[in-house]
């Protein structure tokens, strides 16, 4: 079982984000469980949300408190929530941000990390640039895929496709390639 | 010819509930041998109850309307109790009782349907007293007419919870005596400034059709039935129904007290399509308000010898004044 | 449907609830007597006949008519209407025009040549009627409707008696007259004409008749002395009158002329005169106006065609072509009191209209048993005289001289005669307490004047003989007759039937009326309350 | 159909599939998508012949279903939490009349103070309504409990509330099978109802009733659930024949067969329990798990016949019987009455507190070892607790007891 945690704002597409991979994972013919950790439904709050996935039925029903990837859809969230409970060393992490660890004041702390399995993405920009608007989840599914292959990119491509449609869908997935690519760059550019 | 003859021809007993001397259709529907009785004989309510009367009146009228396509829902209450204690009831048509408050909710699921049923005419009414409408049914009613749903809501209103032994609701009027608003302390009986008034209530949601209607007035009564039969959409009429137990009131004056508050103007009696004013039946004879509340035990407290509360039946002459006013009540010949 | 225990319920179960058993009270349906009917001095059933008449049903109103008065069309002109006087209507706002719808029925029966037809069988029984006046006809009407044979022995030319020697043709066409007369001729009743009776006993004996009625009126005038100059002429009303109606020499009145008295024959007198071509006709009165005995509408009436009233005042002398008055003033006690101040009223005649006497001389004077007081022939209540043969009404016995009361005397000695041929007792029905106003609920009537008969045209009314009142449309006669408040009876009306919280009056359908289901009736009385004309009485449950 | 679809819309499709006639939507987390999901279907003419109304309370909700199925169209509606409470009246009045209605409960705690997050609170203060209540353990579960539900109701003439967690099934993405529609109506008739109002064959429903043969009404409707308890197995038989799935029933044992310690359960927390219990059994535990569906009919002789044979039960539970216990333990005990197994409580995941698999373990654990209480509460914050009761030892008018745990938090959260 692979499970995976986002951690954004309300209004970011959080909870999307967390059922569209779970989707990805479906047409890819696996289980998967997405649920949000659930709240009322207000823009700019602290939101989580969780993905399970595996080759068996899912029956677990709690919150992911030891991910096996962690996406911060917001790194402004960095100095308010504890993003990183309960993950080790072997976990996957992936920011939202054109910035370096470095300007994020997270440099030492990923220094800990795999450096194949820490990723980040421009996604709020290739969304604005592509979508129009600031939501970054698709994004980041497209770095998800590239740096943990726990999802083919295609997948989550199909998802973008059932989630949307018409141009936002076509925008989405120029999104998630872009984001698959820039992330695959980087990180064979070592980071 | 000297003279010349400038009057209606009015029929005799042009007022009553029959007149043979009209033909058949156009006599009141209470009037037909053949009236549905809808309310049948058996009932227990009280003796010269005014509403087990309204509700024959009114219901009559919509079966007669509808070729007997009617269902109705009642409110709990002295209607509910006194037609249908296991094992009798005494309603000839369908007929659903759920609760207090959900009348007009109910009404709205029994119309649903039966549109969807494809019964279309089948024709649904609500019925409840005044507290089942006024207080605690009003979250019920208000969905009800702000959705327009296809049905007619009655309100029996004669100003009190009379079932559980006469409490004021909200549309007791100023001064009366209730259990609950004893007479004692500085304001005795119900006070002035509280209550609310349904029928404007009902106009202010903008349905299709509104109407009050009063037991002393039969055929207005059918009219206002049959009218708001052949409407789509949610319909109001509330009938003013003398309780001679919650009133103290003479049971054989049932009718006389519900004619007397038309004519002292204190219960108007109109019309409202879409929120709007269209019709209203002008006062006959008028009288002071004192001939109307002079017979009910329940303002006796303000003709006391020799301590008549004049400025209290003054407040209420005051009330009928501005009814008579507002729906101008005195403006023409004829009326009820 | 499978009907889930005691939640769902069967429609109407609650009939098998009998809430009869609460009554403490029960209401039950009665008729009560309506004023009009008991004031009516011929008993018509007035609010009966309205009744039918009220939907249109005239032949069956005129029928109504016809159980109790032979003569509707002269009635509803010549009757001075004291049912009107009582009707309750005149509380509520206007009396029911009774008298002419009670016309426009006779008229129509007129003119569709109604007939009564005779279903008692023949009792082989004769009566002799003597006067052919209202008492007379009526007595011989019934008579021959109870199955007896009837021979009328009329002094005059004509039949009628003081309908057509007393009343003016403007006031009743002596069309009408001889069509009323005529149908009650056609039942069978026999006239004999010109053949005043002097010996009753003798024709009785001579005819074989069993039994007699007479009502041979009260045709002498009552004289006064009044001291003349003998420069006027002085009539007697009455002859006047049958003058006119005979169409002997019309009397040469003059352009002046003074009617003496109060009566009602004095105003036909005055507005005979004016037909007569009078140019200045005045009454003389001794009391007030309000106290003239006859009717106020037939005084307006005279007024509006000239005549003018000198009230309160007295005749004391004829001279110089005057009639010398003496102005009289009202005491305390409201009694005319003598002035002193005299009065002259230029004239060319003086007529004296102070009432009839009965002839003293007349064929009752020396029948065995038959007593006489006071000009008065003496009656028991069931119009018998001393003699057990002879019965008497109308102007002859002690009562008020109306041509309907004549009416009511020839029924009611008709109903006794009747017994007496059979050798029965007729007792008369108990009269039914009266329907009182108090007892109505008028709030069901609306508002609904009386309708003003087409009033002729005042010109025309001063220069002939010619009707003056006309006929009411049959539109209006309908109108009217629905204004009757039907007092103290049923007239279906479908209050009650309505009003039953308890659905405890049965309707029986049209005609049948209403019965109260005493299984469910709880007694609260509404129905007795909300009936309009009084016809349910409360009455206490015995416990 | 596979779909990876929320579970609120997955229950919004099944409900559409049972061909509804009269749906009353008002909004209440966490139950609001399955009725905006209907909205959604009705207004595409996916679900037809319907009436989709929307409503202005959960009271007005409840009544016009009943209006609708006295008036002989299938009706549902939904709700959760405040909103079931709001209804009540007309709970016990949908029961009373024996209307057939379909509800379903997005089960979430009841405030004050007022909290969202699942528990069972809400569904469990209606156990008592004469209403047939079934727990969805997943998604599909629930989806095919409602296709089960409207069966139920309409032969027992009886409604029922599937109840399925709050969030946690709710708002989950899940792979459901979403039966095809010649499926569903193959299992499900047309509503015939056995009551109805129709001008043609006139009745009067909803009579007063007293003492002379109310308690023989309330027997019956006793007696009606007792007729359920048989048909409910049996209609879940016939589902499973038509639709190949184990859904619905009375209750669904896991490893009970040679298990000393068994742990019952209502709802999706089964799917946890069943991880744990696995793992458990690596460690050669001999325990199982039984997870109840329908807990009104309350199986009682299905249960003791399950759980006499092991040593020690444990009940997890998601309410709390304040002043008493836990609800559902009470009910078992009636189960096992005359019998001397311990029956322990656990109430957990009260207002949404995760249940976790690491803390169930420890549960377990401890119950084997008997190191518990009759009643006991998981992952309670004992220091928090501690604190706020010596606070008010020290001062009566110590405030607001939850304003006064979350500055604890805060506080501990800063040290």
């Amino acid at each position: 079982m692979f499970q995976i945690r986002f951690h954004g704002r309300g209004g970011q597409g959080v909870v999307t984000a967390a059922e569209m991979l779970s989707v990805a994972a479906f047409l890819e013919g696996k289980y998967a469980q997405a649920f949000p950790s659930f709240g009322s439904e207000r823009m700019g709050a602290p939101v989580i949300s969780y993905c399970r996935i595996d080759n068996k039925e899912i029956r677990l029903r709690e919150p992911i408190g030891e991910p096996d990837a962690v996406i911060i859809q917001d790194p402004t969230l960095l100095n308010s929530v504890d993003v990183f409970s309960g993950i080790n060393e072997n976990c996957y992490l992936l920011f939202n941000s054109k910035q370096s660890y470095k300007e994020l004041g997270i440099e030492d702390f990923i220094s800990d990390f795999k450096s194949q399995r820490v990723g980040r993405v421009p996604a709020t920009e290739l969304a604005l640039e592509h979508v129009g608007r600031p939501v970054p989840n698709a994004a980041l599914l497209g770095g998800l895929a590239a740096i943990t292959g726990i999802i083919q990119v295609d997948s989550v491509v199909r998802a973008v496709r059932e989630k949307f449609s018409g141009k936002v869908a076509e925008a989405n997935v120029v999104v998630v390639n872009a984001a698959f690519e820039m992330t695959k760059k980087l990180l064979n550019s070592g980071g | 010819m000297e003279q010349e003859q400038k009057v209606k021809f009015y029929q005799k007993g042009t007022y009553t509930v029959g007149n043979r001397l009209l033909n058949v259709k156009e006599r009141s529907v209470q009037a037909s041998m053949d009236r549905s009785n809808s309310l049948t004989c058996g009932h227990r309510a009280c003796q010269g109850c005014g509403e087990a009367l309204g509700a024959r009146y009114a219901i009559d009228a919509a079966m007669r309307a509808t070729r007997n396509q009617v269902i109705a829902v009642n409110a709990t209450g002295c209607l509910e109790v006194f037609t249908t204690p296991y094992p009798e009831t005494s309603w000839q048509m369908p007929w659903l009782h759920s609760l207090f408050g959900n009348a007009a909710a109910v009404a709205t699921g029994v119309a649903a349907a039966m549109r969807i049923k494809g019964r279309t005419e089948v024709r649904t009414i609500a019925q409840g007293g005044d507290g089942g409408t006024t207080d605690i049914g009003f979250g019920c009613l208000s969905g009800m007419f702000e959705r327009n749903d296809d049905v007619l809501y009655i309100c029996y209103d004669n100003e009190g919870y009379m079932n559980t032994g006469v409490q004021r609701s909200s549309a007791t009027p100023p001064t009366a005596r209730t259990a609950t608003t004893p007479i004692a302390g500085p304001e005795p009986g119900n006070v002035f400034g509280t209550g609310k008034n349904m029928p404007m209530l009902a106009m202010a949601h903008k349905i299709p059709y509104v109407a009050t209607a009063n037991v002393a007035a039969l055929h207005d009564l059918e009219k206002k039935v049959t009218k708001a039969m052949h409407i789509k959409g949610a319909r109001y009429i509330h009938i003013f129904v003398p309780c001679p137990l919650g009133w103290g009131s003479k049971p054989e004056e049932t009718i006389h007290v519900a004619r007397l508050a038309i004519k002292c103007g204190i219960f108007p009696l109109f019309e409202a399509e879409n929120g709007k004013v269209t019709s209203t039946v002008p006062i006959r004879e008028q009288i002071p308000v004192d001939d109307y509340l002079k017979i009910q035990k329940r303002f006796s407290h303000l003709f006391k010898k020799g301590h008549e509360e004049r400025d209290k039946i003054a407040a209420i002459q005051a009330m009928a004044d501005e009814n008579i006013e507002y729906f101008n009540l005195l403006n023409s010949e004829g009326g009820s | 449907m499978i009907k889930p225990f005691a939640i769902t319920l069967d429609t109407g179960s609650s009939l098998a609830n009998l809430t009869g058993s609460w009554r403490s009270k029960r209401p039950v349906f009665v008729d009560h007597m309506p004023p009009c009917n008991i004031a009516c001095p011929a008993g018509e059933n007035i609010q009966q006949w309205l009744y039918h008449a009220e939907e249109g049903n005239y032949h069956q109103a005129w029928q109504e008519i016809m159980k109790n008065n032979p003569l509707p069309a002269i009635m509803g002109r010549a009757c001075y209407h004291t049912c009107e006087g009582e009707c309750n209507r005149a509380k509520l706002d206007e009396t029911v025009g009774i008298h002419a719808v009670e016309r426009f029925l006779g008229d129509l029966a007129i003119d569709n040549n109604w007939r009564v037809k005779i279903t008692v069988p023949r009792s082989g029984k004769k009566v002799m009627v003597i006067g052919s006046g209202p008492g007379g006809l009526s007595a011989a009407y019934h008579l021959t409707l109870l199955g007896h044979a009837v021979t009328i022995f009329e002094a005059s030319p004509k039949a009628g008696g003081l309908m057509r020697y007393g009343i003016p043709r403007y006031r009743l066409p002596r069309k009408v007259l001889n069509a009323e007369i005529d149908r009650i001729e056609r039942m069978g009743v026999e006239f004999k004409l010109n053949t005043p009776v002097r010996d009753i006993v003798g024709v009785m004996e001579e005819d074989g008749f069993d039994v007699v009625f007479a009502a041979i009126g009260a045709q002498l005038p009552r004289k006064i002395d009044i001291p003349t100059d003998n420069s006027i002429q002085i009539y007697d009303a009455i002859s006047m009158l049958r003058k006119i109606e005979m169409e002997e020499e019309l009397p040469n009145i003059g352009e002046k002329v003074v009617i003496y008295g109060g009566g009602n024959v004095a105003v036909d007198a005055a507005r005979s005169a004016v037909r007569l071509g009078a140019k200045e006709v005045s009454i003389v009165y001794r009391r007030s106006q309000d106290k003239m005995p006859a009717h106020q509408f037939e005084i307006k009436e005279a007024v509006e065609e000239g005549v003018k009233l000198r009230c309160l005042r007295v005749v004391r002398k004829v001279e110089n072509s005057s009639v010398i008055v003496e102005q009289m003033v009202l005491t305390d006690t409201n009694k005319p009191f003598p002035t002193g101040e005299m009065e002259d009223i230029k004239a060319d005649t003086l007529i004296l209209a102070l009432g009839q006497l009965v002839d003293a001389d007349c064929c009752l004077s020396n029948v065995p048993g038959v007593g006489v007081l006071q000009g008065n022939v003496q009656v028991d209540a069931a119009m018998r005289t001393g003699n057990e043969k002879i019965f008497a009404g109308g102007d002859l016995v002690p009562c008020e001289r109306t041509i309907t009361v004549a009416v009511g005397h020839g029924k009611k000695a008709a109903k006794y005669i009747d017994a007496y041929l059979r050798q029965k007792e007729y007792t008369p029905k108990e009269k039914a307490p009266i329907a009182t106003y108090e007892k109505l609920n008028t709030w069901y009537f609306s508002d609904a004047p009386k309708t003003v008969q087409p009033i002729l045209n005042l010109i025309r009314r001063q220069s002939g003989f010619e009707e003056v009142l006309g006929n009411l449309e049959e539109g209006n006669a309908l109108f009217e007759a629905r204004r009757c408040l039907s007092c103290g009876n049923c007239f279906e009306c479908d209050n009650c039937y309505g009003a039953c919280p308890d659905n405890a009056i049965d309707k029986l359908g049209s005609g049948k009326r209403f019965a109260v289901n005493y299984d469910y009736c709880k007694g609260c009385g509404l129905c007795a309350t909300e009936c309009p004309c009084g016809a349910i009485d409360i009455v206490n449950e015995t416990i | 159909m596979l779909k990876q679809i929320e579970g609120s819309q997955a229950v919004a499709e099944t409900i559409g599939l049972c061909r509804p006639e009269v749906i009353c939507a008002y909004p209440i987390t966490p139950q609001t998508h399955i009725v905006e999901g209907l909205g959604t279907l009705v207004r595409k003419g996916i679900i037809t012949n319907c009436e989709y109304i929307n409503v202005e309370s959960e009271f007005a909700a409840l009544s016009v279903a009943i209006g609708a199925s006295a008036g002989g169209a299938r009706s549902y509606t939904a709700t959760a939490s405040q909103g079931l409470l709001f209804m009540a009246e007309a709970v016990y009045n949908a029961s009373g009349l024996g209307l057939p209605i379909v509800m379903t409960i997005g089960n979430r705690a009841i405030g004050a103070p007022i909290n969202i997050w699942n528990d069972h609170s809400d569904s469990m203060s209606m156990r008592d309504s004469g209403w047939i209540q079934l727990y969805a353990e997943t998604n599909q579960e629930a989806m095919d409990l409602h296709i089960q539900a409207f069966r139920i109701a309409e032969e027992v003439g009886c409604p029922v509330m599937v109840c399925m967690d709050g969030f946690i099934l709710t708002h989950a993405y899940e792979r459901v099978d979403v039966p095809r529609q010649e499926q569903v109506d193959a299992f499900l008739p047309p509503y015939e109802p056995m009551q109805v109002l129709d001008p043609s064959d006139p009745v009067s429903i909803g009579a007063m009733v007293g003492p002379e043969a109310f308690s023989e009404v309330r027997y019956l409707a006793h007696y009606k659930q007792m007729r359920a308890l048989e048909r409910i197995p049996e209609i879940s038989a016939e589902f499973k024949e038509r639709f190949g799935r184990d859904s619905g029933g009375l209750v669904h044992p896991y490893k009970t067969e040679d298990a000393e310690t068994i742990v019952v359960a209502l709802g999706s927390v089964n799917g946890t329990i069943k991880d744990v219990i696995d793992e458990m059994r690596l460690d050669g535990k001999k325990i199982g798990s039984l997870s109840i569906c329908s807990f009104r009919p309350f199986p009682l002789e299905r249960l003791r016949e399950i759980l006499s044979p092991a040593k020690q039960i444990i009940v997890i539970e998601k309410n709390i019987a304040v002043g008493m216990g836990g609800i559902l333990s009470a009910n078992i005990r009636m189960a096992l009455r005359g019998l001397v197994q311990p029956v322990t409580t656990c109430i957990a995941g009260l207002g949404g507190r995760p249940i976790t698999k690491k803390s169930l373990q420890e549960m377990f654990d401890k119950t084997m070892r008997q190191e518990v209480d009759d009643i006991n509460f998981l992952d309670l914050d004992w220091e928090i607790i501690r604190r706020e009761l010596d606070r008010e030892k020290a001062d009566r008018r110590s405030g607001p007891i939850a304003e006064n745990i979350l500055k604890d938090i805060g506080k501990r959260l800063e040290e």
